[in-house]
C-alpha cells in the first residue's frame, strides 16, 4: 500500500478563488492510501517545496498528488523536488485544478467539487505508480554521413571540426555528388567547383573524417547512440592507398567507349578512369562492365603502365562493420527520367537536352570545354529554348512527372539563360513558364537581370510539343499573355526536369527504419520545429533527401543536423524517458501486432525459452522494446491483443484507475 | 451544468499530452468556461486510448466518451493518432451497431492553439449527451449509486 | 455431401505417417454419434481407419490447434484444411504463432457443411444417425424411424454465403482448386444496419442475454490465440469470467470482435459452437464490411505477412465521426 | 463570377467529370493544341472561362467545333484537367438547348429498324443522354 500525500495549492487566489482549497485538503484525505494532506498558498515557492520536502520525510511517503496548475506548468518542478527528498520523481502526479476547474468555473461550490474529483483521480493513479528509473546507453562518439555530396560534406566537416570522428559513405568513386557537375551557381555566379572543391579537399585531408567511396551501406542495425552498420566496399581493383591519381593507366586504357556518368554520358571515358580532375579520392577506379581485362582477362595494360602498383584485378567487395552513435542521410536528388514526356522529344533528338546535361556543356571541364555547341553536330545553337516545370507540379500521373514544385528550376533556368546571353549575345533564348518562383536572398533581383539587363525572352505559356525537323527543332508552344500560339524554329532545347529522391534512398530508409512520404523523401521528427531530425532517434537529415532545395539551403540543413549530431555526440550516456513501452513476455504473442504500429522501430522480437505449464520448455517469439528508442505514444499497447505490452507510467490499470475515480 | 431533475450527464475527456491537453489549458488560461461535467484524463497520445477504457468508462458511469488528439497530420509520434482515427471508426461503428447511441462517443482533432475550439466541443458535446439522457444501454448497474 | 471421401484422406494420411514425412494427423474423429465429430490427434494408420471421418459434420476448423500440436513434438503434423480453414492458418503464419515447417498442410474441397441444429429444428429429437446422400439427408430418428431432408435446407449459414471454395495454403491439393466467392455474406449485417438504434438494441440484448459466458467462441476461434486472454488475467483490469451483468456479456463481446477486427478471416466458427445460438459472427462481420467499406476490400488471411488495416493507415482515413454517419446515410 | 451561370457550370462539370480548379494556368492545352488557330477562344481559355462560369460566349463561338477531339490536351496536362471532355460537354449543353434532340430509353423501339446498325444506336443513346 503506498503512503500517499496531498498538497493542494491556493495558486494565491487563482485556485483558492474559486476552489475551497481546505475542504479539498479534508475530502483527500480520507482516500485509499493518503496519510498526509495540506495546503499552501503557492506550492511552487521554496517555502511550499519545503512543505513537500518535510513531509515526504516525516510521513515516510511513497507518492505524492499535487493539486495546482497544469503539469505543463510544474510538473517537472514538483519531480524535482521529490527527487531532492528521495522520492522516485514518477512517484508524482498532478491534479491540473487550476487550468481544468479554478479558471473555468466561476462557482465555489461547482468548483470544489470537481478539484476534488481531479484529486481522487490523481490519487487513485499513485496508488498504481510505480518509481521508474529512465534507461541509459552509452554513446559512440562517431558519426556516419550517408551521402558525399555538398550536404553530406558540409555535415562531415562540422561535426569532424568539433572533435568527432565522422565516415562518409558515398556510392560513387568520388565525393562531390551533383554540385561538382555544375558550373556556375545562383543567384552571385560564383563557379561550382572553386567553392565547392576546396571543401573537398578539406574533407580529404582532416583528421577526423574517413571516406568510403565506392562504397554503400549494406545493413543497419542498433539504436540511437549505438548503430551496427556494415558498409560494402565495392571492389574498384585499384588499392586506394597505393594509387597516386597520376592518371597514367586512364590515358593507357585501350577501352575508352565506356559512357561517361560524370558529362552525363555526353562523352566517353576509358574503363579505367578518376570520374574528373579534382575527384577526392583521386584514385583510378576499373568499370567492370567495360574492362577487358576483367571481363575475358585479356588486356592488363593499366598494371604494366603502373608504375606504384596499384592495379588488382583480384580484388574483392569489402564489408567494414562499425559503431556509429548518429547517421546522418544525405543521399541527395536526381533528375527525372524524360523516357514519358514523348512530346518534348527528348529520345529523339540529341538537342533536346535536361539542365544538368546543359551545365556540363557550359561546364569548362565538360565535354566540350565549355563551348555552349550542340551534342547532334557540334555547332553553336542560335535559338535555345528552355522549358520549366518538365516533371514538376504534374498531378496528372504519378509515372510521368512530380506533384511537387522542384524549388530549384526557376533559378537556376534563370542563370542558364543569363550566362547564355551573356557568352553569346547573338542567340535568342526563350525561356517558357507557369509560374517563376524566386523566394530567396537577392532571387528576384537576379530573375528580373536576366529579362531586363540580359534580354531573355520569359514568356507565360507552357510548351506543348517538339518536333525534329532537318537539323532544327520546331518547338509549339503557347503564349498565354499575348493569347497566341508560338512555333519557333529551335537549335537546342533545354528541360527543366523536376528532381527525384535519389533511388538508394527508399532501400536506406528501410534499413533506418526512418519513415519516408509517399515521393520517397525523408519525413522530418516534427515538419516546423525538427526538421532535420527523423522521427527514429540518432537519424538525422541533410539536404535534398529531405525536400528539394538550393545549395544555400542544403548546406544551412546541413550545418543544423551536424549541430544535432554534434548535441548527441557530446553526452556521454542518453537517458531515455522512463515512460516507455514494456511486455510481458508471458502473455506475448509474438504476433507482430505492436511492430507494425511502432513509428519508432523500437520493438523487435527474440525467440526465448519459456517452461510450459506441462513442465516441457517450449521455444517462443516474443517482443522486445528498446527502451532507448521508444518514446512512449503507446500505439503498441492498444494494438497488442492480449495486452501483454503496457506502457509505464500510464499503465492500463493506472488509467483505468483514473476513468473509476472520476465516474464514481 | 444541470439538466431537467438535477440529471448531470458524466463525461470523460481523453487528451493527448502534447495538442489537446494544451489546447484544454488554453481553455483554461483565458477563461473559457465549459461544464464541470467534464473531467479530463492525460494520455500520451490519443493512440494509447484502449477501446477497453471506453467501454470502462461507460460501465462506471460515464454518459459520454470524447477522445481529443493532435489534428491528423500533426502528431507529437508523427501516426499515433492515424491509427487512433482507423480504431476508432471502427469501434465507434460497432458500439452503434450495437444499438448505442453514436452522440456518446467522439473523437476530436483540438490543436495546442485551439483552446476555444476544446471549450466549445465540450460544451457541445455535453449538450448533446445531455439531451440524450442517461447511459442505460451500456451501465453496469452494480456501478449506480 | 462432400466430394473427398473419409477412405481418400485415410489412405492420405496413413500414406504420410507410414513414409515418415508426418507424425500426427490432425482430423475430425467420430463421436457418439456420427454428427458429432470432435477434433483429435491421430498417430496411427489404425487410429485413422478406426475413428476418421470426413462428413458433412467436419466443420471444425484445424488451424489453432497448429499453435499447440507443433510444439509438442518433433516431427511434422498433417492437417487438413478446407478453403475456409486455410484462411486462418495464412492468417496464424502471418502473426507468427507457428514453425510453418512443422506442417505438412492438405488442401480439401469442401461443399459446404450441414448444421445439426437446423436439422434438429427439422427433425426433432431422437437423431440416431444421419446419413449424406447427394443432395438429400437421411435422418435415423429414435422415435419416427428414417426422415428424409434436402440437404440445402439444413446447410450452414456460413456455408450459404461461403466467402470462397479456394485453398490459399497448403503443400499438396486434393481435387481442384475453387474460387473466391462474391458472397452476399453482409447481407444480414446490412439489415440490422438498416434498423433504427434501439431496434438494434433489442436486437443484440435479445440475443446477447444469452450469453452464459462458456467462452467456447473464443477457445474455438482461431484468432483468438492469445497465450493468456485479457478476460483470464487479473492483471489486465477487465478480468471477468462469469457474467453477472448485461453490462459485461456486452464487454466481452465488443472487446472479443475488436481485438480480431482485421484478423478474423469469418470461418464462422464461434457461431457454430456457441451454445446459445448467438449469431455471433454477425460482429465480425461487421467489422469486416465497415473495414472492407473505408479502407478498401481486406481479407484476412488471403495472403501471408499481409498489413492488418488495424495496424496500418492512410494520411485521409475517414474520420470516425463519418464512419458513424455513414451507416446512417445508407439507412435513409 | 457570373452567377447566373453556375448552374450551367455546374452541369457541364457534372457532365464532363472534369475539374476545372484543378488548372494550374500553364497553358500546355494551349500549346499542344493542332487546331489553336482556328479557335476564337483557345483551350486554357475555355477551362478557364468554365470554371468562372462564363459559358454562354463559349456556346455562341464557333470554336466549339474547331476542336477535333485529338485528346493532346487531355494526354499532356500536368494536371489532369482534361480540356477536351469539357468542350465535349459544353457541345452537348448546345445540343441539349435545342430540346429535340435528348433521347429518351422509351423513344428507342421506334427507332429500330432492319437497317440501322446498332452500334448507331447505342453512340446515339450515348451521345444524347447524357
Amino acid at each position: 500500500m503506498q503512503r500517499i500525500g496531498v498538497f493542494v495549492c491556493w495558486c494565491g487566489s487563482n485556485i483558492a478563488g474559486t476552489v475551497d482549497v481546505e475542504a479539498v485538503s479534508e475530502a483527500l484525505k480520507s482516500e485509499p492510501g493518503v496519510v498526509f494532506s495540506t495546503n499552501y498558498q503557492y506550492m511552487c515557492s521554496q517555502a511550499g517545496q519545503d512543505i513537500i520536502k518535510n513531509a515526504i520525510a516525516e510521513h515516510k511517503l511513497t507518492g505524492i498528488v499535487v493539486c495546482s496548475c497544469s503539469p505543463r506548468m510544474h510538473e517537472a518542478t514538483f519531480r524535482k523536488t521529490a527527487a531532492a527528498a528521495g522520492l522516485n520523481p514518477y512517484m508524482v502526479e498532478i491534479a491540473n485544478i487550476r487550468e481544468q476547474c479554478s479558471w473555468i468555473h466561476k462557482d465555489m461550490a461547482t468548483g470544489t467539487e470537481k478539484a476534488i474529483i481531479l484529486g481522487k483521480a490523481a490519487v487513485a493513479k499513485v496508488n498504481l505508480n510505480a518509481p521508474l528509473t529512465p534507461g541509459e546507453s552509452p554513446v559512440t562518439k562517431r558519426a556516419l554521413v550517408i551521402g558525399g555530396g555538398i550536404a553530406g560534406i558540409q555535415t562531415a566537416l562540422d561535426i569532424a571540426d568539433a572533435g568527432f570522428p565522422v565516415d562518409i559513405v558515398e556510392t560513387k568513386p568520388t565525393i562531390g555528388g551533383k554540385m561538382a557537375q555544375l558550373d556556375k551557381t545562383f543567384p552571385t555566379l560564383d563557379c561550382a567547383a572553386c567553392i565547392l572543391t576546396p571543401k573537398m579537399v578539406d574533407v580529404a585531408q582532416h583528421e577526423n573524417i574517413r571516406i568510403f567511396s565506392y562504397s554503400e551501406v549494406v545493413e543497419v542495425g542498433g539504436f540511437v547512440g549505438n548503430f551496427d552498420v556494415k558498409i560494402k566496399k565495392k571492389a574498384r581493383y585499384v588499392k586506394e592507398d597505393v594509387c597516386t591519381g597520376c592518371g597514367i593507366c586512364t590515358e593507357k586504357c585501350p577501352m575508352k567507349k565506356a559512357p561517361n556518368e560524370f558529362n552525363m554520358g555526353m562523352d566517353n571515358r576509358p574503363a579505367v578512369y578518376i570520374p574528373f580532375a579534382q575527384a577526392v579520392p583521386k584514385v583510378a577506379t576499373i568499370d567492370p562492365n567495360y574492362c577487358n581485362m576483367l571481363k575475358n582477362g585479356k588486356c592488363g595494360l593499366c598494371a604494366k603502365v603502373c608504375t606504384a602498383g596499384a592495379i588488382d584485378y583480384t580484388q574483392k567487395d569489402e564489408i567494414i562493420e562499425e559503431k556509429y552513435g548518429a547517421i546522418v542521410a544525405a543521399t541527395g536528388f536526381n533528375p527525372i527520367s524524360m523516357d514519358k514526356f514523348d512530346e518534348y522529344a527528348y529520345n529523339q533528338s540529341k538537342d533536346v537536352i535536361t539542365s544538368l546535361e546543359f551545365e556540363r556543356l557550359t561546364n569548362a571541364a565538360g565535354p566540350t570545354a565549355g563551348k555552349l555547341l550542340r551534342p547532334s553536330d557540334g555547332e553553336h545553337p542560335h535559338t535555345i529554348v528552355f522549358v520549366q516545370c518538365v516533371g514538376s507540379r504534374c498531378a496528372a500521373c504519378a509515372e510521368k512527372g512530380k506533384e511537387y514544385c522542384s524549388k530549384i528550376c526557376c533559378m537556376y533556368t534563370a542563370k542558364h539563360a543569363m550566362l547564355t546571353r551573356d557568352k553569346y549575345p547573338d542567340t535568342d533564348v526563350y525561356v517558357f513558364y507557369i509560374d517563376v518562383r524566386t523566394p530567396g536572398k537577392s532571387f528576384d533581383e537576379f530573375y528580373r537581370r536576366a529579362v531586363e539587363e540580359y534580354g531573355v525572352h520569359y514568356i507565360k505559356g507552357m510548351v506543348g510539343k517538339v518536333s525534329p525537323e532537318g537539323n532544327k527543332l520546331m518547338v509549339q508552344a503557347s503564349d498565354l499573355l499575348a493569347n497566341k500560339q508560338l512555333h519557333i524554329e529551335a537549335d537546342l532545347v533545354v528541360l527543366a526536369a523536376a528532381i527525384e529522391p535519389d533511388k538508394s534512398a527508399r532501400p536506406l530508409a528501410t534499413m533506418l527504419t526512418a519513415s519516408m512520404d509517399t515521393n520517397d523523401f525523408f519525413t522530418e521528427a516534427h515538419p516546423k520545429l525538427r526538421p532535420v531530425e527523423s522521427p527514429t532517434a540518432g537519424v538525422f537529415l541533410s539536404g535534398t533527401c529531405q525536400g528539394p532545395k538550393d545549395i544555400p539551403e542544403t548546406v544551412s540543413q546541413a550545418s543544423a543536423a551536424a549541430a544535432k549530431v554534434i548535441g548527441l555526440l557530446a553526452k556521454d550516456k542518453l537517458t531515455g524517458n522512463p515512460c516507455v513501452a514494456h511486455s510481458d513476455e508471458l502473455m506475448c504473442n509474438g504476433c507482430s501486432s505492436c511492430e507494425r504500429v511502432c513509428p519508432y522501430g523500437a520493438i523487435t522480437y527474440v525467440d526465448k525459452e519459456f517452461r510450459m505449464p506441462d513442465r516441457t520448455t517450449a521455444i517462443r517469439r516474443v517482443a522486445s522494446v528498446n527502451t532507448a528508442v521508444c518514446q512512449g505514444c503507446g500505439a503498441c499497447t492498444v494494438a497488442c491483443p492480449s495486452g501483454a505490452m503496457d506502457l509505464n507510467g500510464f499503465k492500463n490499470a493506472q488509467i483505468m484507475a483514473e476513468v473509476d475515480a472520476i465516474c464514481k | 451544468m444541470q439538466v431537467n431533475n438535477g440529471y448531470q450527464p458524466k463525461i470523460v475527456a481523453f487528451c493527448c499530452n502534447w495538442c489537446s491537453y494544451a489546447g484544454a489549458d488554453l481553455a483554461g488560461n483565458n477563461r473559457l468556461a465549459y461544464p464541470e461535467n467534464v473531467k479530463i484524463i492525460k494520455v500520451p497520445c490519443s493512440c494509447r486510448v484502449n477501446p477497453m477504457f471506453i467501454l470502462r468508462a461507460f460501465q462506471r458511469g460515464a454518459d459520454g466518451v470524447i477522445l481529443c488528439g493532435c489534428h491528423p497530420g500533426d502528431c507529437h509520434y508523427t501516426s499515433g493518432n492515424y491509427y487512433t482515427r482507423r480504431r476508432m471508426a471502427l469501434l465507434f461503428s460497432m458500439l452503434n451497431f450495437l444499438g448505442i447511441e453514436k452522440e456518446r462517443t467522439r473523437v476530436e482533432w483540438v490543436s495546442a492553439a485551439e483552446g476555444a475550439k476544446f471549450a466549445a466541443t465540450m460544451n457541445e458535446f455535453c449538450e448533446t449527451v445531455a439531451a440524450l439522457g442517461e447511459n442505460k444501454r451500456l451501465e453496469d448497474l452494480r456501478c449506480k449509486r | 455431401m462432400q466430394k473427398v471421401t473419409s477412405e481418400l484422406l485415410v489412405k492420405k494420411a496413413s500414406e504420410l505417417l507410414e513414409n515418415g514425412t508426418v507424425t500426427r494427423v490432425l482430423g475430425w474423429k467420430k463421436g457418439e454419434f456420427s454428427y458429432d465429430l470432435t477434433p483429435a490427434v491421430f498417430e496411427s494408420g489404425e487410429e485413422l481407419i478406426k475413428d476418421f471421418v470426413f462428413s458433412d459434420f467436419s466443420g471444425a476448423n484445424f488451424s489453432k490447434y497448429l499453435i499447440k500440436e507443433t510444439k509438442k513434438a518433433d516431427g511434422k503434423v498433417l492437417v487438413f484444411l478446407k478453403p475456409c480453414d486455410s484462411y486462418s492458418f495464412n492468417q496464424l503464419l502471418t502473426e507468427h504463432r507457428f514453425d510453418r515447417e512443422k506442417v505438412y498442410a492438405i488442401g480439401i474441397p469442401c461443399e459446404g457443411m450441414a448444421d445439426v441444429d437446423k436439422i434438429k429444428k427439422n427433425v426433432g429429437d431422437g437423431i440416431i444417425d444421419i446419413i449424406s446422400d447427394g443432395d438429400r439427408i437421411v435422418v435415423k430418428t429414435l422415435y419416427d424411424g428414417d426422415k428424409e431432408i434436402a440437404a440445402d435446407d439444413v446447410k450452414a449459414e456460413r456455408c450459404i454465403v461461403c466467402k470462397s471454395k479456394k485453398c490459399v495454403a497448403y503443400d499438396e491439393l486434393l481435387g481442384d482448386n475453387g474460387e473466391v466467392i462474391d458472397s452476399e455474406r453482409f447481407d444480414e449485417v446490412e439489415k440490422l444496419e438498416k434498423m433504427t438504434d434501439d431496434e438494434r438494441f433489442a436486437f443484440w440484448q435479445n440475443e446477447l442475454s444469452r450469453c452464459i459466458r462458456c467462452n467456447a467462441c473464443r477457445d474455438v476461434c482461431p484468432a483468438c490465440t492469445c497465450e493468456k486472454c485479457v478476460f483470464d488475467n487479473p492483471k489486465s483490469g477487465v478480468e471477468n469470467k462469469a457474467i453477472s451483468d448485461s453490462f459485461e456479456e456486452k464487454m466481452f463481446h465488443i472487446i472479443r470482435a475488436f481485438h480480431v477486427a482485421g484478423r478474423c478471416t469469418d470461418c464462422g466458427e464461434c457461431s457454430r459452437v456457441c451454445p446459445q445460438g448467438i449469431p455471433l459472427h454477425l460482429l465480425n462481420r461487421k467489422f469486416i464490411k465497415d473495414i472492407n467499406e473505408f479502407y478498401g476490400e481486406y481479407q484476412a488471411g488471403a495472403e501471408i505477412g499481409s498489413r492488418a488495416p488495424l495496424v496500418n493507415y492512410t494520411l485521409d482515413d475517414i474520420e470516425p465521426v463519418d464512419a458513424v454517419k455513414k451507416g446512417e446515410a445508407d439507412n435513409a | 463570377m457570373h452567377k447566373d451561370n453556375n448552374a450551367v457550370r455546374d452541369e457541364i462539370i457534372r457532365r464532363s467529370g472534369v475539374n476545372p480548379r484543378k488548372c494550374m494556368r500553364c497553358g500546355k492545352c494551349s500549346a499542344t493544341c493542332p487546331a489553336y488557330d482556328e479557335m476564337e477562344f483557345h483551350p486554357h481559355q475555355f477551362v478557364y472561362m468554365v470554371e468562372s462560369g462564363d459559358i454562354e460566349p463559349l456556346m455562341n463561338s464557333k470554336s466549339l467545333y474547331q476542336c477535333l477531339t485529338c485528346f493532346a490536351c487531355v494526354d499532356r496536362c500536368p494536371r489532369g484537367v482534361e480540356p477536351a471532355k469539357l468542350v465535349e460537354a459544353v457541345r452537348l449543353e448546345v445540343i441539349r438547348k435545342q430540346g429535340a434532340n435528348h433521347l429518351k430509353a422509351d423513344d428507342i423501339p421506334a427507332l429500330v429498324t432492319e437497317e440501322l446498325p446498332q452500334q448507331a444506336i447505342v453512340s446515339a443513346f450515348r451521345k444524347y443522354t447524357k
